[in-house]
Order: structure tokens, then C-alpha cells, then sequence
């Protein structure tokens, strides 16, 4: 019954091109605490995967695992057709394909957005600083704060930074990209601005995986929902099935709980 | 639709490579980078540990009771033997060392069950140390009183004596420090809070020995002729005033750390501003800040070897005067390296005692 | 929303004065300075008074005097048989700003290396830099100081048996003797181009920057600039000449003559001072450098930057602005405990003016002052500086 | 005056003494203070309270020892300072007499083959801070046209390790002193001391100016002690002389008695001989013969043996 | 319409007695910044006020003026019968009588959940810490926790903490309490056993001035409610009529947002 691919059709169209990320049995240990259990999973490219899970059941450390901020000590991980081993050539390469934001935006504070978002192309891909601003720009613009470019990130609002997190990861135009939780530190109107762009960026076809709560974005955008529990992959399924009719007990559970909030 | 019924069992973690070989790979030898590095401290290692096993140990001088004993070739330990008592009582009258031995166990005594967590005395032995045992201490080593014969404090010495210098230090700076740390933040009254900056950036900004060099040969200038005091209580006040000031930030740092609204809780209880303080703001401010309090003290340990510029002869000024017995001439080193030893263990113990409470605090236990 | 208002009333009415804070903070405040002026009156009053009765003169007139006394280590030309007193302060003041001004830099550059070595991910490397930590930072300074003067420094080889390299350099008990170049005609060519190479080390780093900026391509402009502050002289020192003579240390008589001489008493001095420091420095600095939290270092990471990189872009400029305080109070007790040079004879301010000039002219009050404001001056322009610096590096917050 | 009266109310006399100085002044390791600086001190205060016990020591360097007097910390200095006019001009103290007449020579190692204090162009020179040595030596050289490098200590005993280390090759001193560090030196006789005396160096106890009794006692205790060797009287012999018919010897030991108008009781000078000894005792105990420094009387003889210590009569 | 006094049965029952808290043209400046305005308002004993208002609109100042955490610049604050100036006597006169509860519990963490009950009675008051602590259980067993006692506050959850924050009010037997959002810091399931404590209390008879929004809250036990914005008063009433027919534009856009959250 194991890693059995997306059945919906949408997931189906998208997954007739290269799976983007595949993990084939990935586990992975804190020390003696095994957290992440056999995991298998492939993403094709444009597809939209929404993780959920309750807090501990390792939704974090898969989702690092794929741009390698942890390193897994079984099974294979490959991105984009580059398998991550501990060959620093490969990480590199894999994380300039892979964007990811974190919960709590992790911006560089000494420096304004705009320098934020040109940092790691003007240095990474070797960018003219010009090109580079530009890029930022528009990717500013798309994310609707073109005007705090100049401003540092402690000016900013939460929902303000977390965009800005957003945008940062997109000027090194990555093929994926990776959200962790990333309106869970953001007060109610703020998580609004952050979905809103979220969801244009689905829309615009990148391929994404995103651990979040939010059932209405899941809803909106997931071409396939993911349950884990205990470092587990429990239950996979597309939105609509998943949300009506979940198959097991502990995600029926989970539901309840979210649902009823 | 997928669900995945079966639940795996934790796994204990993959062949453990942390042991032998693979943690030498793992720590020393990861990279080229840190080939070098390791092979450098090994070199670093080999040029400083042989040498000094050799001189302290191999061909050290054990036994012997005169400088002839010694060989000369390593350390030469009957010369530390020999000035033992120097070192730890100074010129204290053989026959009355008991009373220093005294004061010292009794403070241990005391001060042990602070070290349990769960003492429920605490606040009494802690005011009990504060205020009761610096009398029985004082009247212990000078005498003149109760049947003891007096002991002037010119003959106190060795390692007793920094340990007096050192503990009346950091029991007057305390509570000097909490007063000049209140007086910094009393921001209406403008006068007042100048006088206390100017005082603590003053002390701070001059050197400890030019604070003991007034204090011990420039104070009765500014007195009336014929009023004087003791050189020992002059050199405990320039330390306490100069340990007070640092104190006094350090104080000030954990009075910022506590928050406005305690404040005005208290004040909403009607508690004044010193009842406040002294039951509210400070038992937090102060336990927020031990470690702080803790790193001061062991400044002031290491400071109170400078009152050998002063002529008190504490334990490096007893180690200088062994250096210079005509029986015992070339040793200096052994006095040295012996006096160094007692300071670093004690400043070690405090650091490392600092270091635990600060992790114990930390972790947001209470008591 | 017109409303019966009562007529406004003026402020609240005023309490009585005893009851008031206001007339209770300054009834307090007048009685803490007139007792520190009554104390200070006091004070000075015995103080003039003692010095009246026991015939010591007063005022600062004796720093016109000669002084007539030899000094082991002077920067400015000091003479025993002409130079007044207010020269061995002077040359006291320098000498304490040498060992200061070195004493910051090799303790700061010692400092960053053991407090990055403390947190490397090489267990002996870490461990050793500990182990350092833990010994320097728990000996008393002077044990240090007397120990490296005497165990160590006066422990090396007499001037006739000194260690050397070639026969320019020479160690000795005396201390290390060096080579003192003596420029000849034509140096100045030499001069000349390493200016020019300097102007133009400028230009090239500045246009590496800008190309960087305009192309995204990098250019090596550190290290070309090294190359051509090195080369250029060079090349116009030998097409020239080589218009210098090195006038070499050697041993006449007694001495070593000729040459440069650093004494041991700086060399001991200056050692235990840095090595104490960078202790504390280490501690600091591996402070600064865990306060950043490990979010930034991944998500510079996840951006794909290198960790040489992400160090030198996104964790030292944040580390700093935790550890420039208190590495401020560190350069603050570092020049203050430079003082102790007066236990090995170092001719520091305390040692020289407070010490030889105060015992000679006996004019504690006027000499005690002048060194301890002296003391007081160093420390806030210390301080100017670093908060001046650390306003710079602190962060914009909303 | 006040410092008398001061020093009677407390009930001893504070004595500064040096930090370490073998013959005379060292703390010994029960912390017992001995020499020749050391007993004028106890002279003095067997002259004020018939008690050579009441007596304290502060243990002074060179930088401090002025400071010390003219603050008041000491009421006496006897610390080997050398007697001259800027010290009793400018600094507002007093000498009260000459206890050791000295002079200012060089220690150098044997090895060095130096015979002579004119051979030593562009040596290095060990001297502590704060003296009338380091002026001497600057003044000696200058005039000889020599050049020299100086290495200041602050205490006689790093000045001692300073020479001994060999970071100098020649320490300078009083002569006195000379003898004292040659002795502590691991291998004395490696070491000798030059022929040249380069100043005159009259060694005594100092105390404040403007207490002229207090200046008097501390003055005429010295005098007792060489008036008592001159007439014979030493601490063995001082009961038996009190039978002495001599006038002199009578007024000395008080059983005659005077108006001396010191503010000292009658017998003064008996407790003084009885308790500490006569000049000639303590010379010879703590740096003559029966020390190890063994250094003659020479200038320090009385005037009577072709020396040049001489006292006023006391009558 | 302004200030239209309470026209409830109930709240004329109760301003039949002397004002507790009497405030008569209150002006109060923030530096240049005008908080309050020309505040009137008068409690009887007895009368239970709800303050309600946008963020920044000076709910929290005008209950800090009150008990003189703030200091008022213009006008006359009686309480009790005691005219509130700098006059510190009278400040602690009037600071026995008023409790306050704020937004933040401020326990004293380094005390006992006990101690922190008796502080001010054994100091201020003076009572026997025999008796002191007897009071101090009675009102935790009124508050529902007398079993955490000896407890510090760190571990206790949000709604123990503030139950723990209003006992140790009540310890002082005060004869007002101000409450500062009591709620707004706790998770959902906590605010209702903080609720509860304050409803039972407002029962008993207490002299009570409560900002907070929580609606069901001022619609049970409130007298009169009185909405604020910019520093005024702008409509006062009771609760009925406030939420049924409010008769100030602000108030009724005000009302729109918090009851559709
Ligand atoms: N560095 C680490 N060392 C040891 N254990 C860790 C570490 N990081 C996480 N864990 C543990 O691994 C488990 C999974 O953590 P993870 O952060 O992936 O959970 P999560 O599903 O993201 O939870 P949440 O919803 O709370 O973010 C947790 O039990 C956590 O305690
Ligand atoms: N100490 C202060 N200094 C200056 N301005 C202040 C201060 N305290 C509050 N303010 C300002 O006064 C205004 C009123 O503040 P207040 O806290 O009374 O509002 P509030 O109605 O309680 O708001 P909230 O619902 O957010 O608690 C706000 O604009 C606030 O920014
Ligand atoms: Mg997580
Ligand atoms: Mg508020």
C-alpha cells in the first residue's frame, strides 16, 4: 500500500513530467530518537503538496531534509535529478533549485530588504548587482511591498517580513519551493497577506511543498494533502477526499481537532 | 487515496560510527582543514606538555628539608614544603593558627547547605553568613577578647589573608552595589543619579592600585592628623569600593531585566517604592543576575593579589617574601607556579560554579 | 454631543509638602550633595591644612624641574641630564599607550582566533582553545606578568650567548635586538612608489567592486593589492640601489648596540597582558558569534551561500553588535591593568610618574591626581570610540 | 606637637621600614622584624614607652616611603634614605641624624672583568626607583662621558633577581647595600663590588616637619645609642653601670637626673641601651660581625676610633 | 447625547449611593500626545462598567489613571471619596482600596502562589501572616485553585495565572477592582475560567471597571458599558441598548467588526 502516486487528475497531469523531488525510503535519527520513518514520496514538477501532522511528528525535519539543513543517514533524497549525499557540490547545487521559508522569516536584520534579496544571487549566481536589484523588484512587487525596499526587516510588520522571506527566495528563481509552517508567527490579518501570495504563486505553476495548517489554503491550492504522525507518512490523498473522507482513524482524529478550532 | 495502516516500530539509529576510528574521522580528521589544525595542536601539544611533566614531575625534587636537596634541573617542591605555613598564614602566630583554620571550616560549614536546592533556611543562613558570622570572624582572628590573644592584622598573611580581603570584598560590594545601581536608575532625582555615575565610572575608569596606593599611603591627608586606621580595613575599602562599582553595573543589569509591570503590580498593592524593591524587584533582580554577581567575585579574587603592591603580603606577596629567603634563592618559579595553582582552583571552582547556576537558571527552574 | 460640562478645573490640587515626591526628592537630593560637599569640604580642608603643616609644597610648578633620572624606554628623546618632570609623564603617558595600543591589537587578534577555535568543529582544536580559556582567564594578571618576566623572559641567554638569526637578529635576556634601517639617498623613489602602489591598490579595489556589482564577475583585488603594495617598492627599491642600510645589533662591550631593541620588560608586560585579554576576548567573541540564532546561518544556507560566506556576510556583522560592549569593558581593563608594569619595572605612567617623579618631588596629591585623570581621559575616549562604533553596527529596529 | 602627642595616645610608634633590605630590615619567617633600621625604631619606642616592643612596621617601597611620612601613615621613617636638601626642603620632612654614613657603589659579576666603575661605558644598570642612586648614577655617568642603560626596580629584592638574571651587568646601590644583595645571590663570590664610591650617601631616620619634640626624641634615641657606646655602656653592662661614677654615664642612664625637657621619662636612655643596645651592638649584630654581611665599621666608627659618628653629649 | 447617565433600573439602584470613582474633566497628555479628553465619569458602589474601544483609544490609561499607575494632568480623580494628586499618602490610601488585574497577570515569579497573596497584606496592611494566609485561601478556593498554593506562578497555565492575579487582588479587600483585558492574553479554553471568577465576583457585589470586549461578558453582568475612541467617551449606555441601537456612527462600525469576528 506504500507510495502509491497522486490519483486525482490535476496531480496526474503534473506528474507526468520528472518527479521533481523523490525520497525512497529516507530515514533519519536525532541521536537514538527515530524521526522520520521510511518516508517515500515524489513530487512532479508543478505539483503543490500540503503537509500536515501533529506538532513532533516530524513535518519540519522532512521538509529540511530536502534542502538538506539535516542530513538523513538512510534511504536516497533526490532533487531535481541531483542526489544528496554529503558531496558539498551537490548540496550547493540543490539549494539554489530549492527556495524555502521558514516560520519564523529568518531575514537578515543588518541588511535592508532589498540587500536581502540581492545577497545570494549577486554572490551565489554571480549576478550584476543592477540585474539582480531588478530582479528583487519585481519580486518585491509581486508580493505587494515594492515600497520597503529601502526599510530594514525590525521595520517591518510580521506579515510584511514574511513576504519579504518569500521574495527572497524566489530572486534565486528556484524550481521549488519549500514552506515551513510560514503564517504560523503571524497575527490573523497578517497570515491573509502571506496565503494571498502563496496562492498566486501556485498558480503561476511552481512546484511547492508546504507544511501548514491552514485548511483553506489546502483546500485552494494542494494538488495532494499529506498526513504524518510519529515520523510517518499516515495518509496521502487529494484535499477534497482528505478533508471528507479521511480513511484512518488517527487523521480523522487530526481533523476534528483542526476543523472544530 | 493512500493510507499506510502499518505503523514501523522505532529503529535504533545505523551502525554507530562514533566510537574509535570513526569518531577520530569524525572530530579530528573531517578535512583537509582540520588535518592541519589537528596536526598543529598536537605539535603545540608536544611542545608545552613533555617539558612541563618533565620539570614538574620526572625530574622534580621531592624530598629534603634545604636548598641543597635540590638539583635544580626540575621543580624543586621541599621549597614550597618549607614556606607551606608562609603561604597560608603569613606571620599568624604558629599557636594561634587554629582560630584562621576555625573561621575557614566554619564558613564552609555554613555556607554548604546553600548548595542544596532544597534548604528551606536558605534566607536565614544567608543572613546568618551576612551578618552574624563576620563578627565571630573578626573577633576570631584578632582576638584581644574572649581569652584569645590579639592578632595584629600586619601579621595576617599567605592565602588567610586573601581570603579575608576577598570575602569582606564581596560581602561589602554587594549591598554597595545594589545602593549605587538604585541611585544610577533614580531618574528624578538628577543630582542623585549624577553622584552615582560619577561615582562608578570614576572608580572604573582608574586602576586598582592607584585606588590601594590612595588608600594606603595618601588617606591620612585628608584626615585630621592623629585619626587613623588600620592599613588592612583601608585596603578592604578601596577593594570594596572598587569591587562595588562593577557590582553596581552589574546590578543595574538585572534591575533592567525585570520589567516595568512588576513594578506596577507592586505598586498597585500599595507597596511603596522600598518595599517594592526590597521584596519584589530585587530577589528577581538579583537571582536574574548571580552568575553576573559570581564573575565579579572572581575578578575580586584575582585582584587581591595586587595589595602585594601595598605591602600586605597575601599569598603572592608570602611567595615573593619565600622567593627571597637567602636559604632558598632561585625558586621563584615554584613559588609562582604553587601560587598560581591555589588561585586558578579557586577562581576555576567559582567559574565553573557560575557556569552551573547560570545553565540552572536557564532552564526556568524555580527553585 | 453638547453636554453639561462642568467649568474645567485646573490641575489637581497640590498635596501637602511632605507628602509630595516631588518636594521629597529634592529635600532628599539637597541633603545627599551638601553631605557630599560637606565631606568634600572636609576632606580638602585636612588635606590643605596637612600639607601646610608639614611644609610640603604645593601647585605644579615642579614639572619644570629636571628630572636627572635615567629611563629604560623612552619614544620621544628624553635625556636624564635635561628633561623636566613634565617630560617623564609624558614619556610615562606614551609608554602606557604603547603597551595599550599593542596590547588591543594582538589580545583582539588573539582573542577572534581562540573564541572561533573554541566553537570548531575540530574536537582537539576546541578543547585546547578551553583549556586556554580556563588557565589564562582564572590567574591572577600579576602572577602572569611575574611569572613571564621572571620565569620566562629573564630566563633566556645573556647577551653573549644570545639566540640570533644571521647576525641581524638577536634575542637575549636584554631583550630582542633588530636590524634599524637607515634611509640613504635615492630612498625616496622608494617611498615614492609604494604610494603610488597604495593609491593604486585603492583604485583597484574599488573598480573589483564595481565590476562585481556591474558583471557579477569577482577579482581577486585583496589579493592583487597585497602583490602590488609588496612588488612595487620592491622593484623600485633594487632599480634604485637599494638606497637603505640596515645598521645591524652588534655586541660591543656590555651591549648589543645599534639596531632597534625591544626590552623584555615590554615584551613580558605586552605578553601577559594580550594573553590574559584574549581570554576574555575568546569568551566574548564566542558569545557574539552564539547569540546569532541558528536561523540565520540556515537560511543563508538554504539560500546557497558557502559557509565562508554566511560567515563573513551574515554572522560577523551580527555577532559584533553582542560583542562590542563588552569587548569595550575588556580594552578598558586592559589599559588599566597595564598599570601593573610596575611590578617588573616597565616604565608606564604608574611606574614612572606615580612612581620615580612622585618619590622625587614628593607632590603625591598633585601627581596621584594627574594620573588617575589621566587613567579617567583613556577610559572615555575609549569608550566614545566603541559606542560610537556600536552605534554604527546596531541594528534598525521599527 | 601633634605627632607626639599622637604617638603617645596610641599607645606605639609607626615605624616605616624597608619592604625587605638584610641587615637592615627584613621580616624574618615568623614574621619578626630585624636590623639596623628596624632597631633605631625600637629604640625609639623604648625611649617613649620604656618598651622596645611598641613598635609597628610598615613595610614601604622606595615610591611610597615619602608619601607614607608626609601623609602621616608613618611617624617615622627609618628606611635607609640618604639625607639631602631637596628631600628636607622640599618635602616637608626632617632628618634627625645620621645612622649608617655610606656610599654609592656598583656590584658587578667577577666574570665580567671589570675592575673599575670607568670601564663600564654603555653597560647595563640595575638600580631601584624612586633613590637618590638612580640621580647619582645619571650624574656619574654624564660626567664621565659614559653611556648607560638603567633598569628600574621597585623593590631592592627584584633589583637583586634583575642582576642576578643578568638582565644588568652592574647593579648600583649604597655600599651597604651592595654587601646585603651580594649575599643573596646564589653564588656571592661570583660577584664583587667596585672600588668607586661615586656620592656621599648619610643614611637616617626621618620623621614630619613641624613637630619639633617628636623630632627631638627620635633624634636624641640615636644619639643615646652612640653616646652609650662611647662611654661604654652596652645592653650587658648597662645595670652594672648604673653604679658608674662617670657624670656622664650618670646622666645617661637617667640616675642622674636632668632637665632634658624631651618629654621622655628620667631613665629614657637606660631603656633604650638596656633593651635595644648601644650603636656599637646593633652595627655589629645586624650588619658587622656577627651578621653574615660583615661589614666593617670603617666611616661608621666612632669619632673617638677615627670614624666619623659622633653625638652630642647629653647634659 | 452624551453622557446620558444609566437609565437601567439596575444601575439607578445603584448610583443612589456615593460615587467610589468620580472623574471630572480629565485631561491626560503623553508628552505632546492627548490620551484622554476631557473625561467625565462617575461609578456608584455597586455598579459594574464595561470599557470598550478600538486599540490606542485610552481604555487602558483611563483605568491606570484611576489607581495613579498613571498620573493625570488636568481635572480631578475622587476615589472613595479621596482625591487622587502627588500627594504619595494619599496614593496608598487609594491603592488599598482599588485592585487591579492586568492584561499580563504580573505574578511575582520568584514567589509562591501563596506568598504572592500575602505580600501585600502582611506589608501594607500589616495582618498576621497567620491570618494573612487563612484570607489568602479563602479567596484561591473562591478563585477554584486553592490546591496550587504552593505552586510558583511559572507553572501554572494562563488562566490559573490570572485567577491567582485576581486573588491576590481581592487579598487586599479592596472596594473597586479594575480589570485590564483580563482575557485577552489566554487561550480560549482559559478565558472562560477567568470569566466565570469575574462574573461570581461581579455577583457578590464588588465595584468593578472592566475593559475588555468580551461582549457575553458585559451583556451579563454589566451596568453600563461606555465606548471609547481617540480618548473620549463617545457613547455610554447600558448594554442592551449599546448593542442593540448604538447611536454613534464609530460605535456602531465598531460593534460590526468585533461581534463578526
Ligand atoms: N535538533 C534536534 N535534536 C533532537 N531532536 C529534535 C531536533 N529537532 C527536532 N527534534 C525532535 O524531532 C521531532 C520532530 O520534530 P519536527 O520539528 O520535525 O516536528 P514538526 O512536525 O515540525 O512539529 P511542529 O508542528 O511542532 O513544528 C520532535 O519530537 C522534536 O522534538
Ligand atoms: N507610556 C506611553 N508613552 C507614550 N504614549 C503612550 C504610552 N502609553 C500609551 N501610549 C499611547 O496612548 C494611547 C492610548 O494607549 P492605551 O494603552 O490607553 O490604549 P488602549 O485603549 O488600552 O489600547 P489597547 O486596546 O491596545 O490596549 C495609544 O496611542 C498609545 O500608543
Ligand atoms: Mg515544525
Ligand atoms: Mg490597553
Amino acid at each position: 500500500m506504500n507510495a502509491v502516486h497522486a490519483v486525482d487528475p490535476a496531480a496526474n497531469a503534473a506528474s507526468a513530467g520528472p518527479a521533481m523531488v523523490e525520497l525512497r525510503g529516507v530515514h533519519k535519527w536525532y541521536d537514538r530518537f527515530h524521526v522520520l520513518k521510511d518516508i517515500n514520496l515524489s513530487v512532479a514538477k508543478g505539483e503543490r503538496i500540503v503537509i500536515c501532522g501533529p506538532s513532533g511528528s516530524g513535518k519540519s525535519t522532512l521538509i529540511r531534509c530536502i534542502n538538506r539543513l539535516e542530513e538523513h543517514q538512510r534511504g536516497r533524497i533526490i532533487v531535481d535529478g541531483v542526489e544528496l549525499t554529503s558531496d558539498v557540490k551537490n548540496i550547493e547545487k540543490v539549494r539554489c533549485e530549492v527556495g524555502i521559508v521558514f516560520q519564523q522569516f529568518n531575514l537578515f536584520p543588518h541588511l535592508t530588504v532589498l540587500e536581502n534579496c540581492v545577497l545570494a544571487p549577486m554572490w551565489v549566481r554571480k549576478t550584476p548587482r543592477k540585474a539582480a536589484e531588478q530582479a528583487a523588484m519585481e519580486y518585491l512587487e509581486r508580493v505587494r511591498i515594492p515600497e520597503q525596499a529601502k526599510k530594514y526587516p525590525g521595520q517591518l510588520s510580521g506579515g510584511q517580513q514574511q513576504r519579504v522571506a518569500i521574495a527572497r527566495s524566489l530572486c534565486m528563481r528556484p524550481k521549488i519551493m519549500l514552506f515551513d509552517e510560514p503564517t504560523s508567527a503571524l497575527d490573523p490579518e497578517m497570515i491573509k497577506e502571506v496565503l494571498d501570495v502563496m496562492v498566486e504563486l501556485a498558480r503561476s505553476g511552481m512546484t511547492m511543498l508546504c507544511v501548514t495548517h491552514e485548511m483553506g489554503f489546502a483546500k485552494t491550492v494542494a494538488n495532494r494533502v499529506i498526513f504524518m504522525d510519529g515520523g510517518e507518512i499516515i495518509e496521502e490523498n487529494e484535499p477534497e477526499a482528505f478533508f471528507t473522507r479521511p480513511q484512518h482513524d488517527r487523521t480523522k482524529l487530526f481533523l476534528s481537532q483542526i476543523l472544530n478550532q | 487515496m493512500t493510507t499506510y495502516p502499518q505503523r514501523h516500530a522505532d529503529l535504533p539509529p545505523p551502525s554507530a560510527r562514533t566510537a574509535g576510528l570513526g569518531w577520530l574521522r569524525k572530530n579530528l580528521f573531517d578535512s583537509p582543514l582540520n588535518c592541519a589544525l589537528t596536526l598543529l595542536s598536537l605539535y603545540l601539544l608536544y611542545l608545552v606538555v613533555p617539558p612541563v611533566v618533565e620539570w614538574a614531575l620526572i625530574k622534580a625534587d621531592w624530598r629534603g628539608a634545604s636548598s641543597e636537596a635540590c638539583s635544580r634541573v626540575g621543580a624543586c617542591w621541599p621549597f614550597i614544603r618549607v614556606h607551606l605555613n608562609q603561604f597560608m598564614y603569613g606571620f599568624y602566630p604558629v599557636a594561634q593558627q587554629w582560630r584562621v583554620n576555625l573561621a575557614i571550616v566554619l564558613l564552609g560549614a555554613l555556607i554548604a547547605p546553600l548548595f542544596f536546592r532544597r534548604f528551606a533556611l536558605k534566607s536565614w543562613l544567608g543572613a546568618v553568613i551576612l551578618l552574624v558570622y563576620p563578627v565571630i570572624a573578626f573577633h576570631l582572628l584578632v582576638g584581644g577578647r574572649f581569652g584569645l590573644s590579639h592578632v595584629e592584622t600586619s601579621k595576617w598573611g599567605g592565602l588567610s589573608l586573601t581570603l579575608v580581603i576577598a570575602i569582606v570584598g564581596m560581602v561589602a560590594a554587594l549591598p554597595l552595589g545594589i545602593v549605587l545601581a538604585l541611585g544610577r536608575r533614580a531618574t528624578n532625582m538628577p543630582i542623585l543619579k549624577a553622584l552615582c555615575v560619577a561615582f562608578i565610572e570614576l572608580v572604573r575608569g582608574v586602576p586598582l592600585i592607584t585606588v590601594l596606593f590612595m588608600s594606603s599611603v595618601m588617606l591620612p591627608f585628608f584626615l585630621p592628623e592623629g585619626l587613623n586606621f588600620d592599613k588592612l580595613l583601608r585596603a578592604l575599602i578601596g577593594v570594596a569600593l572598587f569591587a562595588s562599582a562593577y557590582m553596581a553595573e552589574v546590578v543595574r543589569g538585572g534591575l533592567q531585566g525585570i520589567p516595568k509591570a512588576q513594578f506596577e503590580a507592586a505598586a498597585a498593592l500599595g507597596l511603596g517604592f522600598w518595599k517594592s524593591t526590597a521584596l519584589v524587584i530585587l530577589p528577581q533582580a538579583l537571582r536574574l543576575v548571580i552568575p553576573g554577581i559570581v564573575n565579579t567575585f572572581i575578578g575580586l579574587f584575582k585582584d587581591t593579589s595586587l595589595v602585594l603592591i601595598i605591602g600586605l603580603f597575601d599569598l603572592l606577596g608570602s611567595t615573593q617574601a619565600a622567593n627571597a629567603d637567602t636559604n632558598w634563592l632561585g625558586f621563584s618559579t615554584e613559588g609562582y607556579v604553587f601560587a598560581g595553582c591555589i588561585y586558578w582552583a579557586f577562581c576555576f571552582s567559582m567559574s565553573r560554579y557560575s557556569q552551573w547556576l547560570e545553565k540552572r537558571l536557564q532552564a526556568g527552574q524555580r527553585h | 454631543m453638547a453636554q453639561t460640562k462642568e467649568p474645567p478645573e485646573a490641575a489637581p490640587a497640590r498635596p501637602l509638602p511632605w507628602n509630595d515626591p516631588r518636594v521629597r526628592a529634592i529635600v532628599l537630593q539637597v541633603l545627599v550633595i551638601a553631605g557630599v560637599i560637606a565631606l568634600a569640604v572636609y576632606l580638602v580642608r585636612n588635606l590643605m591644612h596637612n600639607l601646610e603643616v608639614r611644609g610640603i609644597s604645593t601647585g605644579f610648578g615642579f614639572l619644570s624641574n629636571r628630572a636627572g633620572f635615567a629611563i629604560n624606554q623612552s619614544l620621544i628623546p628624553y635625556s636624564e641630564e635635561t628633561s623636566t618632570y613634565g617630560r617623564t609623564f609624558v614619556v610615562g603617558l606614551l609608554n602606557t599607550l604603547l603597551v595599550s595600543g599593542l596590547g588591543i591589537v594582538c589580545s583582539t587578534i588573539l582573542g577572534f582566533i581562540i573564541g572561533v577555535a573554541r566553537l570548531s568543529r575540530n574536537w582537539l582544536v576546541a578543547k585546547l582553545a578551553s583549556a586556554y580559556i580556563e588557565t589564562f582567564r582564572n590567574l591572577p594578571l600579576l602572577v602572569q606578568i611575574l611569572f613571564w618576566y621572571f620565569a620566562v623572559f629573564l630566563n633566556l641567554p645573556p647577551p653573549g650567548e644570545a639566540l640570533h638569526i644571521g647576525d641581524s637578529f638577536f634575542l637575549t635576556l636584554r631583550g630582542l635586538y633588530l636590524p634599524r634601517p637607515v634611509a640613504q639617498a635615492g630612498f625616496g623613489w622608494t617611498v615614492l612608489a609604494f604610494v603610488a602602489a597604495m593609491v593604486a591598490s585603492i583604485v583597484l579595489v574599488w573598480w573589483s567592486r564595481h565590476r562585481r556589482d556591474r558583471t557579477g564577475k569577482r577579482f581577486p583585488a585583496y589579493l592583487a593589492s597585497t602583490g602590488l603594495l609588496l612588488s612595487v617598492p620592491l622593484v623600485a627599491f633594487v632599480l634604485t640601489g637599494r638606497p637603505l642600510q640596515w645598521v645591524k645589533p652588534e655586541l660591543a662591550g656590555f651591549n648589543f648596540v645599534g639596531g632597534v631593541d625591544v626590552i623584555p620588560e615590554l615584551a613580558a608586560l605586552l605578553l601577559s597582558l594580550s594573553i590574559y585579554t584574549a581570554a576574555f576576548i575568546a569568551e566574548t567573541v564566542r558569545a557574539g558569534i552564539l547569540s546569532v540564532s541558528p536561523g540565520q546561518t540556515e537560511a543563508a544556507y538554504a539560500l546557497g551561500l558557502r559557509p565562508r560566506w554566511t560567515l563573513r556576510l551574515v554572522i560577523i556583522p551580527q555577532a559584533m553588535r553582542v560583542t562590542i560592549p563588552p569587548l569595550t569593558s575588556q580594552y578598558l581593563n586592559l589599559t588599566k591593568n597595564s598599570s601593573l608594569a610596575t611590578a617588573i619595572g616597565y616604565p608606564d605612567l604608574v611606574s614612572l610618574f606615580a612612581g620615580t617623579t612622585l618619590n622625587q618631588t614628593g607632590q603625591a596629591v598633585e601627581v596621584m591626581s594627574m594620573t588617575m585623570a589621566v587613567y579617567l581621559v583613556i577610559s572615555l575616549v575609549i569608550s566614545m570610540f566603541m559606542n560610537w562604533f556600536n552605534a554604527r553596527m546596531a541594528l534598525v529596529e521599527r | 606637637g601633634a605627632t607626639f602627642e599622637a604617638v603617645k595616645k596610641k599607645g606605639f610608634v609607626q615605624c616605616g621600614v624597608n619592604v625587605g633590605l638584610p641587615g637592615f630590615s627584613v621580616a624574618d619567617e615568623k614574621g619578626v622584624w630585624k636590623g639596623l633600621d628596624v632597631d633605631v625604631c625600637r629604640a625609639i619606642a623604648a625611649a617613649v614607652f620604656g618598651d622596645a616592643s611598641k613598635v609597628k612596621f610598615t613595610p614601604l617601597t622606595a615610591k611610597e616611603r615619602f608619601t607614607a611620612l608626609q601623609s602621616g601613615e608613618v611617624d617615622v621613617l627609618s628606611r635607609n634614605t640618604t639625607w639631602t636638601v631637596t628631600r628636607e626642603g622640599g618635602l616637608g620632612i626632617a632628618f634627625t641624624g645620621i645612622t649608617y654614613i655610606d656610599g654609592q657603589g656598583f656590584l658587578v659579576k667577577k666574570k665580567l672583568g671589570v675592575k673599575s666603575a670607568l670601564k663600564l661605558d654603555g653597560a647595563t644598570v640595575c638600580v631601584g626607583s624612586g633613590t637618590t642612586t638612580e640621580l647619582n648614577l645619571a650624574d656619574y655617568f654624564a660626567l664621565h662621558k659614559m653611556k648607560f642603560k638603567a633598569v628600574v626596580y621597585d623593590t631592592s629584592d627584584e633589583t637583586e633577581k634583575g642582576f642576578a638574571a643578568g638582565r644588568c651587568d652592574v647593579l648600583t646601590s649604597d655600599q651597604s647595600q651592595l654587601y646585603a644583595l651580594r649575599l643573596k645571590l646564589a653564588d656571592p663570590d661570583g660577584a664583587v663590588v667596585l672600588p668607586e664610591v661615586i656620592s656621599k650617601e648619610p643614611l637616617g631616620p626621618a620623621v614630619r616637619q613641624g613637630d619639633q619634640e617628636w623630632f627631638n626624641v627620635v633624634r636624641w634615641s640615636l644619639f643615646a645609642m652612640l653616646d652609650a657606646e662611647e662611654l661604654g655602656v652596652s645592653s650587658e653592662n648597662v645595670d652594672q653601670m648604673k653604679q658608674s661614677k662617670n657624670p656622664d654615664i650618670k646622666r645617661l642612664l637617667g640616675v642622674e637626673v636632668i632637665k632634658h625637657g624631651l618629654g621622655l621619662p628620667d631613665d629614657w636612655a637606660y631603656k633604650i641601651v638596656k633593651q635595644v643596645g648601644n650603636y656599637g651592638e646593633i652595627f655589629e649584630r645586624n650588619v658587622g660581625s656577627g651578621s653574615p654581611l660583615k661589614i666593617s665599621r670603617g666611616q661608621n666608627a666612632l669619632w673617638t676610633k677615627g670614624g666619623l659618628q659622633y653625638a652630642p653629649p647629653i647634659r
